[in-house]
């Protein structure tokens, strides 16, 4: 039964929804599409805590986020049609929608967007066809949705947020990630995210790719090889991994299926994924009754595509009238100024640098900092310097927090975590946290507030040799009072034995692990790693 | 003066299953052609079709004559052109669903068998014995063993290969834009990416020969037809010969005006006119195909598509449960003049059209490209 | 391999247990959960062997749209086992080349 | 079953290998839907979803393009697989 609505929304993830919210909200009936059975869209999968500021669910997770905005969209009034997959755009503009693979109807709408996200980039090595090798995002929804571990034995392919955190969360899932292969000289994604798996043992191979998968009904070995500068195998620097499953997290482009098929001026943008449809910055596309966000108006985070949804849905209220032109430009002016923050820093850089192309100022080619991406970062190295990091002498004195945070990146949680307001992030929120060491007393309370998993707490002062130190602890099993654990160093090297004195309720699924290390290794020790049965790996 | 890239005897605008053929023809018999399209080979109507090759939609007359007469150039072009151009013969059987479809098509047929073409009459059970997936509701066919199919992109790729081996030039993404004259002579054909100068120009260029026509201020009585196509899955055969609805036909030889302008408000497949599917080598069900004035608009339209997957899965239910992955439309050359428009046309001497095929192009086009390469070479046109 | 217990999504909630038949076995599976997860538990990773090289395919996408995790589903070939529900009783296949539709 | 990296497989749908795409691009495809034509690369049920940005990088790679000057495929319904018996139910018309 054909429908006719005012806003028709293909992509319920967290661009459509907030759009949908926005429209519904100021009373356009609005349809919203979806060919999954759960509204929600890739926030469904991500259990990671997000980043960004408080406005934007920083801290909270992406699961949690996914069911507050669907129940906000719900009670604004928006309609949703899951299990229905929109199959083309016709003038009208219509849509041709297979609603639960019973029925095809048209829905024609005065204005729609398409908030369909992103999809994996392939890569090809011979043997990536074997049964066992799989994008990042189906190993992510596998087991975060379906909770069904796609491997014990893992290669991840690309060290992109992407490829960190899904191997982190595959961790968490109980399976052994080999390693992390990053053809680029350096880690893509965010230092913290590299620290959270390097230190459970995950070996992060940068300059190197994978040469070939072997097997026969499915894949059983990888072989992995160093590359020279333009990325070409080096003979000899071959290594073999016994592995069950591969994924690759080579990075993300927009679904421009149906923006091409509407005919929508599409331009190519490295930096946003690849081809993109040419929008202003009111998420119009180049035919008026289309409007493009979230990853299908270029690739980014979900918190700035849940900002880029809100501004299309202003814009098309403004277009049908329910609110003013002028108010209409301030809500997005302000969304645009909170769109700005999130794209800070040196890992905005790419992204700012697309959307300058797009939108044709290039003179405007934003400052490039280069600073802190990640240059001075290595996988393992002790950020002493960081302004997080306590002086020897406050460390002596008694608890504190030691934050390794050493990298630009748009995140305040543990800000707004302190009572004794000891940490400051401040303005722009891609500052790095400064501690004030007088301020802080260590009670941990930041620890599992931090997204990055990047605080823990040291009390040198415990004893004359010990010291008591507190770790984010988010893998099943959970060591208990009185265990003795392995103490690692940020590569995951079991340097101590150590002693669990208490380990908190979760909060928000973070325990707080305290254990007694050596004193002298309290620049080191940066995790503990505990097998049920008291043998540690 | 733009730049003179290239020179031969012959110029071939329009690079689809004719401009192909004739190139083909022209080079076997030595002759220095370069063929000139605007995109890609068999990005127009070409690669926009049911590619069935069919003589059973044809009245006794030329038209006839030459789709027989490609139907048995067909037979050896494969080994000719040394390339698998999928070129299959199954036969085509047009359905009848009413007696008075039945009448007409008795009629229709004994004309055509009179002229020589191997017609069958099959009555209900032996239409259902022949095709088993067919609709009950079907009370019988006519079938023609002479009638078959072939991939329009092998095909081409076939005869790009040949022209080239026989030194002929093939220039893709070359859209004509304009023409040098001298007297009633045209000298050189002006693209984006240069001049190449000729003896002879051919046009070939189907439903856009009118465009081209223009340049040179010569009216090509011919209008773009849009024909809208459905392609699934590949499945294991499902039919032998492709099906056609007697409708068209019927309609046609009751002198209903069957070309009425259909894009408008009504159901273009609301007579089921031109119903057909057919089902290539790899297995993909071809399901078409509507016949709209729509200008230049190669876009689907949801009446389009819902109209033949309506139609063609009441001919053969076992559709319904085969998935689309595909939908396309093709612009056909539509003839104002009631046949293909070939020959020289207007004040130049040398400048030959070829086109007005509409849905017929790959069915004859051996027989009419050979024609025209005879005239060509043996200076009679040019 | 199923995660019952999981430190962010905690135990798994009760789910209804259905059986369902792979290519002549008998496997148990969650009503609702795609059919691809259902067989990645019981460590079936094969869905299909391709026409040409006959090489064997498994999810690769997990969205619909690679097509590489088609199986015959209660006799319909080439469907998509990553974003189909399992029903009780289904009867699955592996698809080895085109699917047959009769 | 290891084969090297040139014949490895770019169509995971039809079956093609990157040999064969570099061949079509040596006899003239100067495009993604030309080297679809000629190979089927992009034909099978996945439409094109998966090989398309492969195929448009060595494209690129033969021809010495950027990647940005080349052309993505014409986009057409559907753009996931339905059954023909659905796009029956298609029609003008609005009923609500």
């Amino acid at each position: 039964m054909n429908r006719s609505v005012d806003v028709a929304i293909v992509g319920a993830g967290p661009a459509g929804i907030c759009a949908a919210i926005e429209t519904a909200r100021r009373g356009a009936r609005v349809l919203v599409i979806d060919e999954n059975h759960t509204p929600g869209g890739q926030l469904f999968k991500q259990i990671h805590k997000f980043f960004g500021s408080a406005r934007h669910r920083a801290g909270v997770r992406g699961i949690e986020i996914g069911r507050e905005l669907v129940d906000s969209a719900v009670k604004a009034g928006a309609e949703f049609l899951t299990d229905s997959a929109a199959l083309g755009v016709f003038p009208g503009p219509r849509l041709a929608v297979n609603v639960g693979n019973e029925e095809a109807i048209a829905v024609s709408a005065k204005r729609i967007l398409l908030a369909t996200g992103a999809t994996e980039n392939a890569v090809s090595f011979p043997g990536w066809t074997l049964p066992g090798v799989m994008g990042a995002g189906a190993a992510q929804t596998m087991l975060n949705v379906n909770r069904v571990l796609p491997g014990n034995r893992i290669l991840m392919i690309g060290s992109g947020n992407v490829g960190l955190v899904v191997s982190y969360q595959l961790l968490q899932g109980g399976a052994a990630v080999l390693a992390v292969i990053e053809a680029a000289p350096r880690v893509g994604g965010y230092a913290v995210h590299a620290n959270k798996i390097a230190r459970a043992g995950v070996e992060i191979l940068t300059s190197h790719v994978v040469t070939e998968a072997r097997g026969v009904d499915r894949v059983t070995s990888a072989q992995v090889a160093k590359v020279d500068d333009r990325w070409t195998p080096i003979k000899g620097t071959e290594r073999e991994f016994e592995v069950d499953a591969i994924c690759i997290a080579t990075g993300l482009n927009a679904m421009t299926e149906l923006a091409r098929m509407a005919g929508c001026r599409i331009v190519h943008l490295r930096e946003l994924g690849g081809y993109t449809p040419w929008h202003d910055r009111r998420m119009c596309t180049s035919l008026p009754e289309i409007y493009v966000a979230g990853d299908a108006a270029g690739v980014e985070e979900a918190s700035s595509a849940m900002e880029k949804g809100r501004i299309a849905g202003i814009s098309i209220l403004e277009d049908l009238g329910f609110i003013a032109p002028c108010d209409a430009q301030t809500e997005r002016d302000d969304l645009w100024k909170s769109l700005e923050a999130l794209r800070q820093g040196p890992f905005g850089n790419t992204v700012r640098r697309g959307y300058d192309r797009l939108f044709g100022d290039e003179s405007r080619c934003s400052s490039c900092t280069s600073a802190h991406r990640g240059e001075d970062f290595m996988v393992g190295s002790a950020p002493r310097k960081a302004p997080g990091y306590p002086s020897d002498t406050r460390l002596a004195k008694g608890p504190v927090a030691v934050i390794e945070c050493t990298q630009e990146i748009p995140c305040n949680p543990c800000e707004s975590a302190c009572a004794r307001h000891a940490i400051t992030v401040g303005d722009p929120i891609t500052s790095l946290p400064r501690l004030d060491e007088d301020k802080c007393n260590g009670c941990g309370r930041c620890i599992a507030y931090c997204s990055g998993l990047a605080i823990i707490t040291i009390d040198a002062a415990y004893s004359d040799t010990e010291a008591l130190m507190g770790f984010p602890y988010e893998f099943l099993p959970c060591p208990n009072k009185g265990d003795e654990v392995s103490l690692v160093d940020r590569l995951g090297k079991p340097i101590a034995r150590g002693r669990v004195m208490r380990v908190t309720k979760p909060m928000d699924g973070t325990r707080v692990v305290y254990a007694v290390a050596p004193k002298e290794l309290i620049h080191d020790i940066r995790g503990i790693k505990w097998q049920a049965g008291g043998e540690s790996q | 003066m733009a730049k003179t890239v290239d020179e031969c005897q012959v110029a071939i605008i329009g690079g689809g299953i004719i401009g192909c053929f004739i190139g083909y023809y022209l080079s076997a018999r030595g002759m220095d052609v370069v063929v000139i399209e605007k995109a890609d080979l068999c990005s127009g109507a070409t690669g926009a079709n049911d590619a069935c090759l069919m003589a059973q939609s044809k009245k006794p007359g030329p038209k006839l004559d030459m789709a027989v007469e490609s139907a048995h150039m067909f037979e050896t072009l494969a080994d000719e052109l040394d390339y698998d151009i999928e070129y299959v013969r199954k036969g085509s059987m047009i359905i009848q669903e009413t007696e008075e479809e039945a009448q007409a098509m008795r009629e229709f047929c004994t004309a055509q068998k009179d002229a020589g073409l191997p017609v069958e009459f099959l009555d209900q059970r032996e239409t259902h014995r022949a095709q088993p997936c067919l609709s009950d509701h079907i009370i019988g066919s006519t079938v023609c063993p002479l009638d078959g199919e072939v991939n329009p992109f092998a095909l081409l790729v076939a005869l790009d290969r040949a022209i080239r081996r026989y030194g002929g030039r093939i220039m893709t993404n070359a859209p004509v834009v304009g023409f040098e004259v001298a007297g009633n002579r045209v000298t050189e054909v002006a693209t984006d990416r240069g001049n190449v100068r000729a003896d002879v120009v051919v046009c070939a260029a189907g439903a856009y020969a009118p465009l081209i026509g223009n340049m040179l201020r010569i009216e090509i009585p011919i209008r773009p037809r849009r024909g809208q196509i459905l392609i699934t899955e590949p499945i294991a055969p499902l039919i032998g010969a492709y099906v056609m609805s007697a409708k068209a036909i019927a309609a046609k030889h009751r002198a209903v005006a069957v070309h009425e302008n259909n894009s408008g408000k009504d159901d273009p497949m609301q007579f089921g006119l031109g119903m057909i599917i057919s089902q290539t080598v790899n297995g993909n069900m071809v399901l078409g195909v509507t016949h709209e004035f729509v200008g230049y608009d190669a876009g689907t339209s949801i009446r389009g598509l819902g109209s033949i997957a309506r139609y063609t899965s009441t001919i053969i239910p076992a559709l319904k449960g085969v998935n689309v992955i595909r939908t396309l439309a093709g612009l056909r050359p539509f003839s104002e003049v009631g046949g293909p428009v070939i020959g020289p046309i207007g004040e130049y001497a040398n400048f030959i059209v070829v086109t007005g095929h509409e849905g017929d192009g790959v069915a004859v086009a051996p027989s009419t490209a050979k024609g025209v390469a005879d005239k060509i070479a043996s200076g009679a046109w040019g | 391999m199923r995660v019952p217990d999981h430190p962010i999504l905690g135990s798994a909630p009760a789910a209804e247990k259905v059986v369902i038949e792979v290519d002549g076995r008998k496997i148990e599976a969650i009503r609702g959960e795609p059919i691809a997860a259902a067989l990645m538990a019981n460590g079936i990773l094969v869905n299909r062997y391709t026409a040409k090289r006959r090489e064997p395919r498994g999810v690769f996408c997990g969205i619909g749209r690679c097509t590489d995790c088609m199986m015959i589903v209660n006799g319909i070939p080439n469907t998509r086992t990553c974003i189909t529900a399992v029903e009780e009783g289904m009867v699955i296949q592996t698809q080895r080349g085109k699917g047959d539709v009769r | 079953m290891s084969d090297s990296k040139e014949s490895c497989l770019v169509c995971r749908c039809e079956e093609l290998t990157e040999d064969e795409i570099r061949q079509a691009i040596r006899e003239g495809c100067t495009t993604l839907t030309a080297i679809k034509r000629r190979t089927r690369a992009g034909m099978g049920l996945c439409q094109g979803r998966t090989c398309q940005r492969l195929i448009l990088a060595i494209l690129a790679q033969e021809t010495g393009q950027d990647v940005a000057e080349l052309v993505p495929d014409t986009s057409r319904f559907p753009v996931r697989p339905i059954r023909a018996e659905l796009v029956g139910d298609l029609r003008d018309g609005e009923d609500s």
